[in-house]
């Protein structure tokens, strides 16, 4: 590592990990308009409340698993509480800089997990599987990839972003949490139907602006890796913008404003792993081929009993998926050098370790999430009953309404008579 | 007095007032609300799931009348709301027993003509 | 002819609109309404402001029949808005003078017959 | 039985849910609406579009009754609706055939009387 | 050019391009806030499918055609498919970057023209144009004033960010098509009211924080040139903002928030020729002095045939023309040495340059956008019938609505089957 | 002062000032959604109408008594109309930068009293008391602060960011402005309940990114020290976001939506004085034990007669004092060489410095609020009567509508005609 802050490096990172920060609200937008009206503040909240729980127990003990040195396996507890997390160099950045960038990223991973569970999982369980999750599962897969020594960095996985740590990991984890937590009981059996789209598009677009930052700042510099991984990250959305409209027009003669979203959202997941590591080019091809699984994988979900209602299996973990493995054919290191050559470029065995990757990501992921959900359900009733599932979870979990109109509703007497 | 409840298109609402203020009728009152009859029904998609929507958006419309002028009011409706298309909607008169003005207590007849409304 | 109105459970309307088409029932408008009655009441909180809401959301549906319709109406209703439950709401059943088709100016009976309807 | 239909101001609504509560009147069905009568005119400008707003927001509440109650529910309304100034709003007392509470099949009386709920 | 890539330059530009691509989906907003909520998608479509259909052509032959050496006219082909777009230094920053940031330009350029055929417009044909338009249209405009050699860049036509390049250009074409569209079956015949003017306002704050990175992005560095255009970007607004509400309260005694949406855009379109070449007192006077024509711009058109909806002309067509001449009354050497001085500071002769640019701008965008829609014509039926149009743009093109409440829809049967 | 600008401090400082302009709109929002329906437009007006009068005067004045030379008390004209205001580093940034950077602060801080207003106060008299208002009390006590030979800043206030200049400020303005406006008619005696709340967690997550720039720009360098207050202004809402959850939990069994938005704020507000001076544990304790006072004040507050109707004193007042308190005892020269010790460091002096700050912005602010409104109300008629608030603001003040739907809404017949 560079002995001493650079401050362009600086400037830089400063708005990278201010633009992921965004994100995760972004994302309670984007989740937020595809529900039911109901339940659009327990759906925002599930995000939001991520930035609470998810950060502070990063803080403590997270960045501590992920980035301390202890072993491949596991960072340890040198960190713990931020013990040494300074204003020293990390990289050419500020250490605590560092630290705050990365956080950015556990919160998000654990927020995205949501869009499997929404409209019935109970509020508190759900923070304590976030908090728990980011923990347990987050912060290791971290250090497996990033961390120092972490085992999967060293057997040369490229993951320039998280399209395993963060994407493939969520997704795994929202599969298991869709399956334990079970369906809504209007699932196949009612149309539910998105309150807000424009709000699913806002989300798109804020979310595709925090994610200059997550890809961009992941060169941890304002150099020319940065502005390739920037670049890339433009224009794989671009590609696969384009092509799920396509696939929806010949599909269905019309082109979805969800599916566009969708699409954005597609085209950003699968070039996380290789923005820094690809061609322009090849990140439009990676952004093109991407749309086709997940558009598929989206339709036929729908048509199973698996509800994971707002498709992150479909979005995040197949477009993860191909992101990682693409990486591992388009990967070039006549772009970045500190990268590595892909199939393409005659290095097959890359794409056998992004397998690796994945499958040690898939198996573990899933495998914790599954315990950590069993173990909070022996404590606590992790879903709703079917009468405030009716209702709605803004009213039962939250005590509020989205949008109200104060029609028939009285001050509670006490608070009118102290006035 | 009887009442007179219309259900139109939204976007001939307007001529419908037009109509109804011509036809010197001042007071009524309109609610948004949807409608299935034999019109072709819309299919939506979103993501995996297709719908078929059986209601489409309409206005109701709600007008209080003595008899005598239940005749120029659901005449005035027909032609503001008539496309000729299926789909214009109905006219229902009900019969009403009474009839009062909350701002003064007038009952019938008199609670039904407004104050000082130049009828257009 | 009779008006057919009807207070429901929103989660209920899609069993109501299915057994309404099996009856043969194929024109009706409905609109969201709020409704007091036995139901629980709910508490909310806004910062400060703790309130208690006295109203739940609601379906209204109206439905112009003719009289020997009435009957396989309600039975409709009632069997796909019933849950037991405190709440599942009220029919009402109003005399009609008279009914007019906006789009033919029909009367009565053959303006509550909507064309081609396959009945689902 | 009958159907009372009242037009209210949206901010007057507390006031008479709490008089129909008084009243011992229990159970309601409620829906936002927009009414035109004498009430002045509201321009509004978009832009270079200049509209006149013929429409004021109105709550249209719906209360089925046995006979005897008709009396106190209207004076209820009245009374919390009242202010005095143009745009007070109406009520309809309808005749109503048959009133069918759904959760029960009650009918009529029975049906409008509902399960347990002290009249505040 | 220099030769060496610049850290804090790169990490400036990687900000800016990124805050001018989320200005379409600002500008989304901004429009879709305007239109009837039976439109609202429809609209917000049309600028969130100009990141995917004008983004990926201008990666194939936009740029190329912009930035190419072939001719005072044309860019030519040299850079088509990206080649030789690397993380070479263009300027002081990778060129792969300068590419970028360059594609935000070209997208929110097309996007703007939608406001002038919105609520009325097929889905499909207007993909087309705006592809088309990018490449015919805007690509070669861009090359005359920015590329290598351009003619008007040669003549010495001051445009720091686009005043003509990009808005008189988008102007020019929305007049033209929302004549050869047509209006509206509603236009003046009934009342169209916004359906939600928050949605409106908020489009207007983010366009101004995006307006940031495409005026201040413009010096393509970091420098004095940025801070100014910077401030002037905050200053110009600030007074088209004051005088368009005090214009609204001597018209109507009402400060109307759709008006000081309106006014922040115009204030901001205004400035755009002149960020970097004027001082910010300057700016002031040209953000209070454009306020004027657009406003009553706006007020004649309405009395008019012409549905241009969101008066995009009086807007971006009147804004930017006057921003493009008082540039070359009020551009000045001292706050600007690379710049030129205007006819304050005895140069009249700007004006004249700025004129040809204007007129060249508006007459070559206006011949050329009515051959391409007459094209698209040929093959494809332009506008919805009126029928379609009763029913709304979002059902009929989309198949979706925007605030969807799920009452009466009714799952698909093959749909309900499967489960 | 350093002579030579700095460029990369030069590429983050543009990016802050852009992301704090970004702040008003979003506290627009966050205000707006806490609004009822019909003053919707009327709240969010309050905020973007400050970005032009508070902008203009600014420019015009503000600047110059803030940061002018004359005295300890009033900067003085020396800068009135940007005069001397150029592409001279101010630090290692353009002075113009410099000033935007200013204006941005002086413009959300007057935007921040609305919210003690809103629902009631005509809008021509709100606009010229925040004109007003930013010169005559926020100049003069920012001048006070972070000034040249300010008197506050030369007897060693603590105060990074603006914990007292900006939001005890704010909130001793509001408090005045409740009283002397007078509540809502409604206040008390009927429900007044929240629009939109999704708008309010937007205005939420918009205002964190914002704040970023707000708190991490306020080190006016790309360096350790910004970074510092970066990570801080991260973790500090953290904290009481998470604090905030556990006490709605504990006390209605509910985690409100409204108040997860209003833990973030309270948290963001409690770190502005403190982020650059203490270490991010402690930023984490700040935020902690701020969410105490403020959950309880704003509980309190909802059972008086004070209708302080969007709770600024609870959220900016309280939570300010308890930050500039704090900085007291949390400062560390270790993290932060320039700034100072804490109590917790041997230096309870501090606390009675930042005591004294706090009163004497208090005391000003109040006096110098009361006079401003009083003034105002001897000519206009600064609420409006019950009959107009009972329609509504946004038509009375504003002629418009938030949501139209345009049913019933006639286009006026001379307007026909033309067509
Ligand atoms: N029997 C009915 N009761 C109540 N409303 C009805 C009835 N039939 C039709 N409507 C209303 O009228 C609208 C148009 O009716 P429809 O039969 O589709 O067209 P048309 O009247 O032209 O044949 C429907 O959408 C519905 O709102
Ligand atoms: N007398 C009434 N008039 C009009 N609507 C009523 C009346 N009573 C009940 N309702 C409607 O029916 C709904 C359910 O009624 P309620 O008495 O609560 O349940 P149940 O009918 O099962 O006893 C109420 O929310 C209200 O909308
Ligand atoms: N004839 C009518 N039929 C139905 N609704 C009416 C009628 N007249 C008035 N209303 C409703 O009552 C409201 C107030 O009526 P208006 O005549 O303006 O005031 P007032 O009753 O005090 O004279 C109107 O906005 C409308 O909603």
């Amino acid at each position: 590592m560079a002995p001493a802050i650079n401050g362009s490096d600086t400037a830089w990172l400063l708005v990278a990990t201010a633009l992921v920060l965004m994100m995760t609200p972004a994302l309670g937008f984007f989740y937020g308009g595809m529900v039911r009206a109901k339940n659009a503040l327990n759906t925002l909240m599930m995000s939001f409340s991520a930035l609470g729980f998810v950060g502070i127990v990063w803080a403590f003990f997270g960045y501590s698993i992920a980035f301390g040195t202890l072993s491949p396996l596991c960072g340890g507890s040198s960190y713990f509480f931020l013990r040494g997390v300074g204003l020293n160099a990390q990289g050419t950045i500020p250490h605590v800089l560092f630290f705050a960038y990365q956080g950015t990223f556990a919160i998000i991973t654990a927020a995205l997990i949501s869009g499997a569970i929404v409209e019935r999982m109970r509020f508190g369980p759900y923070l304590a599987f976030i908090a728990l999750w980011s923990l347990i599962v987050y912060a290791p897969i971290a250090h497996w990839v990033w961390g120092n020594g972490g085992w999967l960095g060293a057997l040369g996985a490229l993951d320039f972003a998280g399209g395993t740590v963060v994407h493939v990991n969520a997704a795994a984890a929202a599969l298991v949490c869709a399956i334990v937590v079970g369906s809504r009981k209007d699932y196949a059996r009612q149309a539910i139907l998105p309150q807000n789209v424009p709000f699913t598009l806002l989300g798109a677009g804020l979310l595709w602006l925090g994610w200059f930052g997550f890809n961009g700042g992941s060169a941890l510099a304002a150099n020319g890796t940065a502005a390739l991984a920037f670049t890339n990250t433009m224009l794989a959305p671009v590609a696969t913008l384009v092509v799920w409209t396509i696939l929806d027009l010949t599909r269905s003669g019309k082109a979805t404003a969800v599916g566009a979203a969708t699409g954005i959202v597609v085209g950003l997941v699968a070039i996380t792993p290789a923005a820094g590591f690809v061609s322009p080019m090849a990140a439009i091809a990676i952004g093109a081929i991407a749309a086709f699984p997940s558009y598929f994988a989206l339709l036929y979900r729908a048509t199973t009993r698996l509800d994971d209602s707002l498709d992150v299996v479909a979005a995040h973990g197949v477009g993860g998926i191909v992101g990682a493995l693409l990486t591992g054919v388009f990967a070039s290191k006549a772009w970045n050098a500190s990268g590595g050559d892909g199939a393409l470029y005659g290095n097959a065995r890359q794409l056998g370790v992004q397998a690796i990757a994945i499958l040690a990501t898939l198996a573990y992921s899933a495998a914790g999430t599954f315990v950590i959900v069993k173990v909070i359900a022996l404590v606590a009733r992790v879903r709703t009953d079917p009468r405030e599932e009716g209702m709605g979870m803004d009213f039962t979990q939250h005590g509020e309404e989205a949008y109200s109109r104060g029609e028939g509703a009285l001050l509670l007497l006490e608070r009118r008579s102290d006035t | 007095m009887k009442l007179v409840v219309a259900v139109i298109r939204p976007d001939r609402l307007s001529y419908v007032l037009e109509e109804l203020f011509r036809a010197r009728v001042a007071g009524l009152t309109i609610s948004r609300v949807q409608g299935h009859g034999g019109e072709t029904e819309r299919v939506e998609t979103y993501r995996g799931t297709t719908v078929k929507m059986e209601l489409s958006d309409k206005v109701r419309i709600e007008i209080g009348v003595s008899d005598h002028f239940v005749e120029p009011t659901v005449n005035a409706i027909v032609s503001g709301a008539r496309t000729g298309d299926v789909g214009d909607g109905k006219i229902f008169v009900l019969p009403v027993d009474r009839v009062v003005r909350i701002r003064t207590g007038e009952e019938d007849r008199a609670a039904v003509t407004p104050v000082g409304v130049p009828a257009d």
